[in-house]
């Protein structure tokens, strides 16, 4: 389904590359783990799947069709297609906590009986029924991070990408959260998640694809955090 | 858009206008304030042309006649002459009346009454526009019975230089003024967005067309920028509404007569509201495009 | 404050202004609109103000003489009496010659000349304000050898309640667009101050002084404040400067003479560039002190 | 030093109280690490010892003096000896990581000979030499996380409050970055860490406080993440 070709990434007036060649095949369906030191191009992968950035040099396609290509129209149903959780978080502040997750349903214009039942129902998954009428300063650092989990799954996403979704978790949460994920996967949702939390990659025994400045270091189906494990 | 993000987008910008309460009665002021000034301006202008208009049409040819002219004659032609907008006769007898109040004491004129009397009889001829005098000053002379058709040629030299220079003047400072308040609109709309482009940028990622994101905005702008006009042009109009009350009770001078007609105070209160409007509505339009290419 | 953070302050005003770059371009072009919009008013004032003066100054008070008045005494009188700004006596062959100047036709008058002329001597006093004349008149009608003291009772009352209307409208007007300009300026700076409200919190969390957040900010508005003022002034002297010159090109009228002495146009310029740089100063203490307050 | 006396916190508008009563005592050269789950109130303690918020009752004092009498020059001097590593980040996006990390050494008036030493070497601690003209918005997640944490550090503060300082770093990066923070406590700075790396706290075997639901359930000297270890 995602089939990225030799690409090169480097960010403009920075003198090293943050992906220096990488390429990649992932299938529909499949749970990804992408792990690597700080800095290692984790998230500009991720950006360039999302085609929040644009390969320097390589192409990365999407069903054979190279992202670079896309259109406006194209890329706003590339974007909806997938479940994306942000490294940052990026909630909009003027919105409350459910008014955050209905965003996304929102925006592919479905009706507010619709966007009534399932945000309830997402923001219950997360674990944070209750909390609907906050505002996202009003949260804690993981409430806030959980309120983009849920806006990532709320809308059943062909894809989801998330980027350190339980930086800011603690264990049990995180590893509920990471449970939540394993099952959407086995609903068919392709996953991909850059993490550091290795307990969990480890225990999950999924794919894993290992960065380090900028250059894949390794591809293992049922892998571990680390390479001698 | 379907409908369902149509109604989004109507609840979307009511409820950022509530969060946004003070950013958008701060903007809506501002609107008002550029637009007061402009739109003040040009009720100054208009007014300033119509007191030269009264002026202007109160220049007079004054058509002396000989002592056998043939009045009647002489005003059938005037009356199928273009440009000229009435005319009166001052016999020899009116004129030595007129003479001896303009110089104060009427006694001093005694004895030169009758036909001791100096005096021609005269037409004053009123024109239309000072700029036709000269020309229509040159037909009247040539009318046999009229021995000089006279004007103070200084005079309707000076209201034509001062008319066109006035004119000039104004469209300038009206062309001027408006470019700026639509630059203060819209740089004022654009800075109140820069606040939330970040919020843009997001909407941008989680997949939202153009359109979604710009409504909302749109919709807001055109509220602000409809409100800012209103104030304005209602606080204008109230202020000129007692302007023209305290000029027309001090009846200053014949040529201080304020524009009352509604043909063309409603122009200019009209414009400025569409162009509140307008701006508001083009003014988030252009701020808001800035921020969706992400 | 030590002398690292003063010239931190420095160094970091300047650094802000050129990152901030846009911003801050925009920022002093909207003071500089709203100040060119003020000094735009300012100027047009004081001229009007100058031609009711120079229109003033040419009110006249006919002093119409009995034919054995003793002229030299009461040019003496005239002499000595306040408000007074000077005379011109006019013989009664003058005032013959004038008049039939003014009718237009001289030949008319033939056979008037000499013993047969009806006209008295008169002396035309010009008076300082047209407030006077009222009063001035009635002290020289009061003179031995006047018969009669006149002056266009009804225009002087007109200019009188021009002068007054107009003193008042201006005043007025000055008032609400210098208000109009104050608020205006504040909020933009407002405005680009709030796109950095956060920066100004994580400061206050950080340890920093009111004063160390503030001095940047006061330092950066002052300089916008200044800049955005070069830009009005100078560009108001200059449109200024063209109509003052292409107004007396046209010499258009005696009353619309330019004000262009010094002393009357700099406080204009240089209150507008204080006006401007402390706004622009104060503008920026109060926005900034709203985010101060975590 | 820091001494909590029943403090209750209740966030305006909310029905359930971030902090419900906990009283907490931390001496000079204490290394304390605040665990619990995410919403239990860990930040929310921070932030009261930070006096970034006021407790609604109860009070903190600081060597015997209650923080909500401090006047602004007392807060100003409170905050300048603490070296606060914020959940959130909050670098200041209009500068670059130079002038960040500089930025807390010019507060308190710092020479710009002594900033040119200082700051280069705790970038070089957190592992950050040659990113110093990057702007925030240019760093990975975890570099910028990193950036909060030398500027908490290059001040040689008296106390160093780091709320979830780890989130975004791998467990190299991670084991490093609380070494590090050790090491710091080793030369007499009181060290106080959010967290929910219960690796990290297991094997640091340091003074553990547990809250949940904004109540302190457990204080242990040498303990660990969780009760039952
Ligand atoms: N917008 C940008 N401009 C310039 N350089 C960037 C930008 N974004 C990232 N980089 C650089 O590219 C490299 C890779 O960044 P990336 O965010 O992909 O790392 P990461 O693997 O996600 O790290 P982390 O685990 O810390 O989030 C880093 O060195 C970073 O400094
Ligand atoms: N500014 C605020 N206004 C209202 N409620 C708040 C605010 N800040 C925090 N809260 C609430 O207070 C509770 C405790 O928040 P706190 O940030 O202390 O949690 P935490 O222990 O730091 O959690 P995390 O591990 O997720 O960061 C949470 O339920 C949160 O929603
Ligand atoms: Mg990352
Ligand atoms: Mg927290």
């Amino acid at each position: 389904m995602i089939e990225i070709r030799d690409v090169k990434k480097l960010y403009s007036g920075m003198a090293t590359p943050a992906l220096a060649g990488v390429s990649l095949e992932i299938e529909r369906g499949e749970f990804v783990f992408l792990v690597g030191p700080s800095g290692a191009g984790k998230s500009t992968l991720i950006k360039l799947i999302f085609c929040e950035q644009k390969p320097s040099s390589g192409s990365v396609y999407f069903w054979g069709k190279n992202t670079s290509s896309f259109k406006e129209a194209e890329l706003l149903k590339h974007r909806r297609r997938m479940g994306m959780v942000f490294q940052d978080f990026r909630l909009l502040k003027q919105k409350t906590v459910f008014e955050n997750v209905a965003f996304a349903l929102e925006v592919v214009g479905k009706s507010p009986k619709v966007i009534r039942e399932k945000v309830p129902a997402a923001l219950e998954k997360v674990g944070l029924a209750g909390k609907e009428k906050s505002f996202p300063m009003e949260l804690s650092g993981g409430e806030q991070q959980r309120v983009g989990i849920a806006r990532a799954i709320v809308k059943d996403p062909l894809i989801i990408l998330a980027d350190e979704p339980t930086g800011n978790l603690d264990r049990d949460n995180s590893r509920q959260l990471m449970d939540l994920f394993a099952r959407i996967n086995e609903g068919g949702t392709t996953v991909i998640i850059a993490t550091h939390a290795y307990d969990v990659v480890d225990r999950m025994k999924k794919r894993v694809v290992a960065l380090e400045a900028g250059q894949l270091i390794r591809d293992e189906q049922r892998g571990s955090y680390d390479d001698e494990y | 858009m379907n409908i369902n993000s149509l109604k989004y987008s109507f609840r979307q910008s009511l409820v950022s206008l509530s969060r946004n309460f003070w950013l958008a009665v701060v903007t809506a002021v501002m609107i008002a304030i550029s637009l007061a000034i402009l739109g003040g301006f040009l009720l100054l202008a208009v007014n300033v042309g119509q007191s030269i208009r009264i002026i202007e049409s109160n220049v007079e040819i004054n058509a002396f006649l000989y002592d056998d002219a043939d009045v009647e004659a002489i005003q059938a032609k005037l009356d199928n002459l273009q440009g000229v907008q009435g005319y009166t006769f001052v016999s020899k007898d009116q004129g030595l009346v007129d003479f001896g109040q303009a110089i104060g004491d009427t006694i001093l004129l005694s004895g030169l009454e009758g036909d001791n009397n100096p005096l021609p009889d005269l037409i004053r001829v009123q024109v239309e526009q000072a700029e036709t005098v000269p020309e229509l000053a040159r037909v009247i002379q040539g009318y046999p019975g009229v021995e000089l058709a006279d004007y103070g040629e200084e005079l309707v030299g000076m209201l034509i230089r001062i008319t066109r220079w006035l004119n000039a003047l104004f469209l300038g400072a009206s062309v001027l003024l408006a470019l700026g308040a639509v630059f203060l609109i819209v740089t004022i709309i654009r800075l109140s967005v820069m606040a939330r482009q970040e919020e843009i940028g997001i909407m941008k990622y989680l997949g939202a067309s153009n359109w979604f994101i710009r409504f909302p905005f749109l919709l807001e702008g055109t509220l602000m920028g409809w409100f800012g006009t209103m104030i304005a042009t209602v606080s204008l109009g109230l202020i000129y509404y007692r302007v023209v009350a305290s000029l027309q009770r001090e009846s200053l001078a014949f040529f201080l007569q304020p524009v009352t007609d509604a043909e063309r105070l409603f122009p200019i209160f009209a414009g400025l509201l569409v162009l509140g409007t307008l701006m508001g509505c083009i003014g988030s339009y252009l701020s808001v495009r800035k921020y969706l290419r992400v």
